[in-house]
């Protein structure tokens, strides 16, 4: 099976591609998927364990199953809105 | 009316569509690019959207804000690419009957987008450069 | 800058004086001639001012909010005049580095207006008017 | 000595006239302007209680005293601002 992964900011740069298709040999949890990815991609190793997941437009919990044809995305803590105020609950909640 | 765009925000056009007769109140939010941050100077801005997650979370906001407060209607618009000093990041307008319902959207607005809409903000200095929001 | 004025408003030009590169957000309150008024139609409002003492209150609200809020600039200007609905009576937009002391400070600008600038408005109705604000 | 009195909203479409001097035998606190003004002009007096004063340009409580060439203004209840909500605390602090 495959998933579509995307990637944006620093994660993007560093990887040189903002999607790329990644083969897997079967239905996986995210957590499972970052410890993959993580394997793979060394030079994004550190910087995963502060990212949180999306599976299909949806923020995804560490269980959550990701399938065949599924769009993944690696969503770092978000920046928008401006004036550089960060907000300190973080991400998807 | 939610969208993420590369094109010059504006706030006039987001007042006016959200405005109507039943209008008492219009809340407004603008981001801005800012020259210094954490003492160093920005050369520009560059911003970055899952767009289409990034309007969708922005839907997802504006149900929310129609769940918690009495509004009659409300935009939000994220610019991406690059931003120079003084450029508008995000527009976000809340029309209600009454202020205090506009204001409290607004603010809450504002605060979600910063906490469930994936948008990344890279600041540019003379020297180098950095995306904002990594606390490791 | 505060004013009263009987020209129309408009928020753009208010956001683009308060804003600086050490801006950060930019908050904006718009008050709206709204079509009903506790089930009455409104044809169209009439806002006199004290304008002297007005503009004066308006500077001490200004000077209020520099005391309590760190932020860069206010501005804050009221008609006065016929307005027909869908018009604009104030436009009050404050600049700041961070977003929530612009938010809080706008949201303050407005209570304040509220409580001691001598302006006021005239509900026009189909079958009559009424000065608001009478509570005899 | 005299004083300028400064009308708005309905007082001053009661009064038909938005300025007056008013001649007065001698200095007085704000408290007993209000009475001579009730006396004088009896079509506003049920409104005067829910004035507030103004003595050249700020507001003036019961006790302050009114001297020739001030400008008094009858402050009724603001209502500027738009949205049709009033505040509560009404006007004056």
């Amino acid at each position: 099976m495959s998933v579509t992964l995307r990637l944006f900011g620093a994660l993007r740069e560093l990887l040189g591609t903002e999607r790329m298709e990644l083969e897997l040999e079967s239905e996986l949890t995210v957590e499972q998927l970052r410890r993959v990815i993580a394997k793979k991609y060394p030079k994004v190793a550190d910087l995963l364990p502060h990212l949180a997941f999306s599976v299909n437009l949806e923020f995804a919990g560490s269980d959550t199953l990701v399938k065949h044809g599924d769009e993944v995305a690696l969503i770092p803590p978000v920046s928008g809105g401006g004036d550089g105020q960060g907000n300190q609950r973080g991400i998807g909640g | 009316m939610v969208k993420v765009t590369s094109e010059v925000l504006a706030a006039e056009p987001l007042i006016k569509r959200v405005s109507s007769a039943a209008s008492g109140a219009v809340a407004v939010f603008v981001g801005v690019a800012r020259e210094f941050s954490e003492g160093r100077r920005v050369v520009f801005l560059q911003y970055e959207a899952y767009r289409e997650m990034a309007e969708r979370k922005m839907e997802e906001i504006v149900a929310e804000i129609k769940q918690k407060w009495t509004v009659n209607d409300v935009a939000m618009v994220h610019r991406v690419g690059v931003l120079q000093i003084g450029e508008s990041s995000i527009v976000i307008a809340v029309s209600a009957a009454h202020r205090r319902d506009a204001l409290a959207a607004c603010q809450y607005a504002i605060e979600r987008v910063k906490e469930i809409v994936p948008i990344w903000k890279k600041e540019v200095f003379e020297d180098g450069s950095r995306w904002v929001g990594w606390t490791g």
